[in-house]
């Protein structure tokens, strides 16, 4: 009914090009879906991980190395060391060692929660918040803590961050340079299936040229199938998508803890995916329009 | 008939018109004649003399390979591509090979200019059935052309090239696939419209046709026009 | 001519034959007839009085809502699907329409049926050109048929349709499209053929065509048939 | 030329019909090369952890919990009483303490190789090899092991192996699966296919047929035109597949050491894969005659 089924001039229901167009239009959508997704999905993790770290610093101290006997006193002291000279630095908010229990907390998603790891004499680790938009020498810091407190060491999270994010802003790129792809892709596609149409039906389309039918009524009759077939394969590639993410959110579920964890697509990124075959649609639509003009303009 | 002067009422006027299709041979050679508005014609000549070729000149589905084609004191080599759908709107053409729309009813099939004209759905509704009634098809309103005889389709065709009373009416090899008995009533057809104002051009091998009816010959012969 | 005793030399046998499309009524009823060898008929009636739908039943393009089709001595009813392809290469026909397959040249159409036979690649050089400039189509060997006029197609589909030399020969209104004289010369082509035995079958509004040949005229009426 | 260019009674090249074959077949031939492809890597990985594997045992000794300080020369004693033991045991071939530096070369792979690691006092581990077709009753060496010495355990694999096996096998089951399933696809869109193609040359089929034309005649043609578009959607499919292929390869090289390291296609694998087009290409064949025989089947 309506916009879905009008009348048409032209034999467009059920030919050849109507078969083929959903089933190229499908995978693209889907591809676009997952590139668009795992973009989001990054980028809200990225973004969970700067506010986290950012703002904080880690000091590890390794067990004394020298003397592996009794090393946990050892040890203790000179991360007090490091705790009074933190409390002495301006612009730090609080420094707090983390227990033997945290640390292993810490480490599970990397390495499990064998029993051989709760029996390690792991390093100590001190977390360090700064006050909100204090300016901090970092490096005159981190060599006064390697200085004073020899196997203590400073570390700002930036240079993990960093790359991290830079790894991650390339993979959102390449979900935009593989989004763009499939959109010259598809625009190539339906310009073709479009030609294709106007040949297969090239004696219909000349009755209705002779008969004194405009460009526009003509080229509208392919834009509205092209919409029409566009719409349902670009369904067809959102239904396909879902167990995709489905399984990514299920997949995040199990490793809870892991530093993956919570991976959700958020909001914007689940109303961008589902207008995906909209778009995919409207894509269609207007290459077909041209298309059609462009072989009707060819028509004396 | 001599050419006469292009004056208003000349609906069709052709000056040196040349056709040659690839690089064969012209196959209309100088072509120079005009149809005066309500006029009635005759269109012979043998199998490939290019009576076809002619009325595809004047339907606008093809352009001259030289020379000037007028329709309705308009230059269509000069025309824009946007006044010529309106031209077309002008002139009902019967194509040889009928060219009906095979997933459309005939109804539907005659219903098309009406319908790329915008003309109201109640104007279908009231003339299309008559017209088919009257070309003999009262029982197959609904059929679609593969499941019509020969005769049938083209009556199809005879109703769709008239159901918009147009100005000009190309009619080509229209009684080919029809007995004596309805072409004489197809022609009435057209001798009614010619009536109203409509200039006609029939095309046809149909000598039988030609001889009872008094209407000029054109007569295509080694590419060129004589006047019978 | 009455109905003739079943033997070996009847070609085409009917025996209580109607036919009905979809659930509409019966466009022929108990037709019963048939055609001696070497025989030659036309087969005449109104447009949609049956013509074509008679000649579909006989080269086994459609099958009877009931009765008995009889071919070269075989009920088609019981034949079994392997045998037909052999006895359909035994009929040639003449489409209204022509059918002509638009990627092949005139040329290849022609050939068609000697290349379905497994005719040799030197037969089809000897007999299709000269065959070709018979029916006047010498310039236009290698032209696809949607580049021929009207009347050059239904030449090309009379060639195709008597180039193997059928037994049987069924032509739909081969005449249509072409003007009287060409019209005579085809037939002639078809009475050389019945000379050599060909039975012939001719479906045709042209009467100018039937009144001049002395041929026994079949005539379809109200879905009967009639021997005039 | 010759198989590639015969003389066709049906306008079958360059319809609508023949552009779209390719498109939905390279898709699956690919998808049908990675699966497979997979299939034999992950068999190849499994035949070698196995063969590897099975036929040795490992004893881990851990760092005496008790006493922390001076916890390598308590370690060491246990060490030796457990290949005491060990030794003394039939169906054993040899028993051998692994060094500090090739534990942490064995962990590498899943701890990197930090200093951190380095200088962490790792669990002893004893590599044991059986005897060829040894009956030992690992259950109850087991105990008598645990028994023996204190924080000391047997690990003959098996439980770890058997699961990566079961996986792995479950994996290649999957694999087949898809393969099968995408035949069954490809076998049902060239069906469909080639029925829409009787559906848009059904005039022609027709002339064919009333000249005479056997049901083979034409439906060899589909055949025919059907193997062509299939080796082209096969070959293209098979294209798209070898940047996978080759990114698999580079990965492999990368991880080196690691224990996915030589990840290589086995010759049989590489033959399965480069099949594929001509089996995706017969099977395009045997559907469109089957599909053209049984459409034709229906005409008088
Ligand atoms: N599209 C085309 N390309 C090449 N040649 C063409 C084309 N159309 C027609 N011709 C050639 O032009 C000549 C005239 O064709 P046309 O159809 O105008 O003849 P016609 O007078 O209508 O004949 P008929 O009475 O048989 O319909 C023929 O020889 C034909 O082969
Ligand atoms: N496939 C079909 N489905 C339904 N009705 C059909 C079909 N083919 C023919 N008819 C009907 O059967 C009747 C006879 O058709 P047929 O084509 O045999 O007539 P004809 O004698 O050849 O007419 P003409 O001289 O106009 O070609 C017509 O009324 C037609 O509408
Ligand atoms: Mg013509
Ligand atoms: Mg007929």
């Amino acid at each position: 009914m309506g916009i879905l089924d009008r009348r048409s001039d032209l034999p467009l229901k059920g030919d050849a090009s109507s078969l083929y167009l959903p089933w190229l239009i499908a995978p693209m959508v889907f591809l676009s879906a997952v590139a668009l997704a795992g973009a989001f999905i990054l980028n809200g993790l990225i973004t969970r991980w700067d506010r986290d770290v950012s703002g904080t610093m880690t000091v590890e101290v390794s067990t004394s190395p020298g003397d592996a006997a009794e090393s946990a006193e050892p040890t203790r002291k000179r991360v007090e060391q490091v705790l009074k000279l933190l409390d002495g630095t301006p612009g730090i908010a609080s420094a707090r060692a983390l227990s033997h229990e945290q640390l292993v907390a810490l480490m599970a998603p990397w390495l499990g929660t064998s029993d051989v790891l709760r029996d390690l004499p792991l390093p100590a680790l001190i977390d360090v918040t700064l006050k909100p938009d204090a300016e901090i020498n970092i490096e005159g810091l981190s060599q006064k803590i390697a200085k004073t407190v020899p196997g203590a060491s400073l570390d700002d999270h930036r240079r993990w961050l960093d790359r991290l994010i830079v790894l991650s802003r390339s993979i959102e790129w390449l979900a935009v340079g593989v989004v763009t792809l499939i959109c010259v892709a598809t625009a190539a596609t339906v310009y073709y299936a479009t030609r294709t149409g106007m040949a297969i039906h090239r004696e219909v389309i000349e009755v209705l040229h002779v008969i004194g039918a405009a460009d526009a009524y003509i080229a509208q009759q392919f834009a509205h199938r092209a919409f029409i077939l566009g719409l349902k394969g670009g369904l067809l590639g959102l239904a396909l998508t879902l167990p995709i993410l489905g399984g990514i959110a299920f997949g995040a579920h199990k490793m809870q803890g892991g530093f993956l964890a919570d991976l959700s697509l958020p909001m914007t990124g689940v109303l961008a995916v589902l207008a995906l075959p909209f778009a995919a649609a409207l894509l269609a639509m207007l290459t077909a329009r041209i298309a059609a003009h462009g072989a009707l303009a060819r028509m004396p | 008939m001599p050419r006469q002067k292009s004056d208003r009422q000349n609906v069709v006027e052709f000056a040196g018109v040349g056709v040659r299709y690839g690089y064969g041979p012209e196959i209309l050679q100088d072509i120079e004649f005009s149809l005066p508005a309500g006029s009635f014609h005759f269109l012979t000549g043998s199998s490939g003399a290019g009576k076809s070729s002619l009325l595809r000149l004047m339907y606008l589905a093809q352009k001259p390979s030289r020379g000037r084609v007028g329709l309705f004191g308009m230059d269509t080599g000069t025309a824009r591509r946007y006044q010529l759908p309106a031209l077309r709107r002008r002139i009902g053409v019967v194509f040889q090979d009928f060219r009906l729309l095979d997933h459309l009813s005939a109804m539907d099939n005659v219903a098309l200019p009406l319908r790329v004209a915008g003309a109201p759905e109640s104007d279908v509704k009231r003339f299309v059935p008559d017209l088919l009634s009257w070309v003999g098809l009262a029982d197959h309103l609904h059929a679609k052309p593969p499941t019509l005889s020969g005769g049938q389709q083209q009556r199809v065709a005879i109703a769709r090239a008239v159901i918009s009373r147009p100005d000009l009416l190309l009619a080509d090899e229209p009684t080919g696939n029809v007995d004596d008995q309805i072409a004489m009533r197809l022609i009435y057809l057209f001798e009614e419209l010619n009536k109203l104002g409509t200039t006609v051009v029939v095309a046809t091998h149909n000598q039988s046709l030609v001889s009872r009816l008094n209407y000029p010959q054109m007569r295509l012969a080694d590419g060129r026009l004589h006047y019978v």
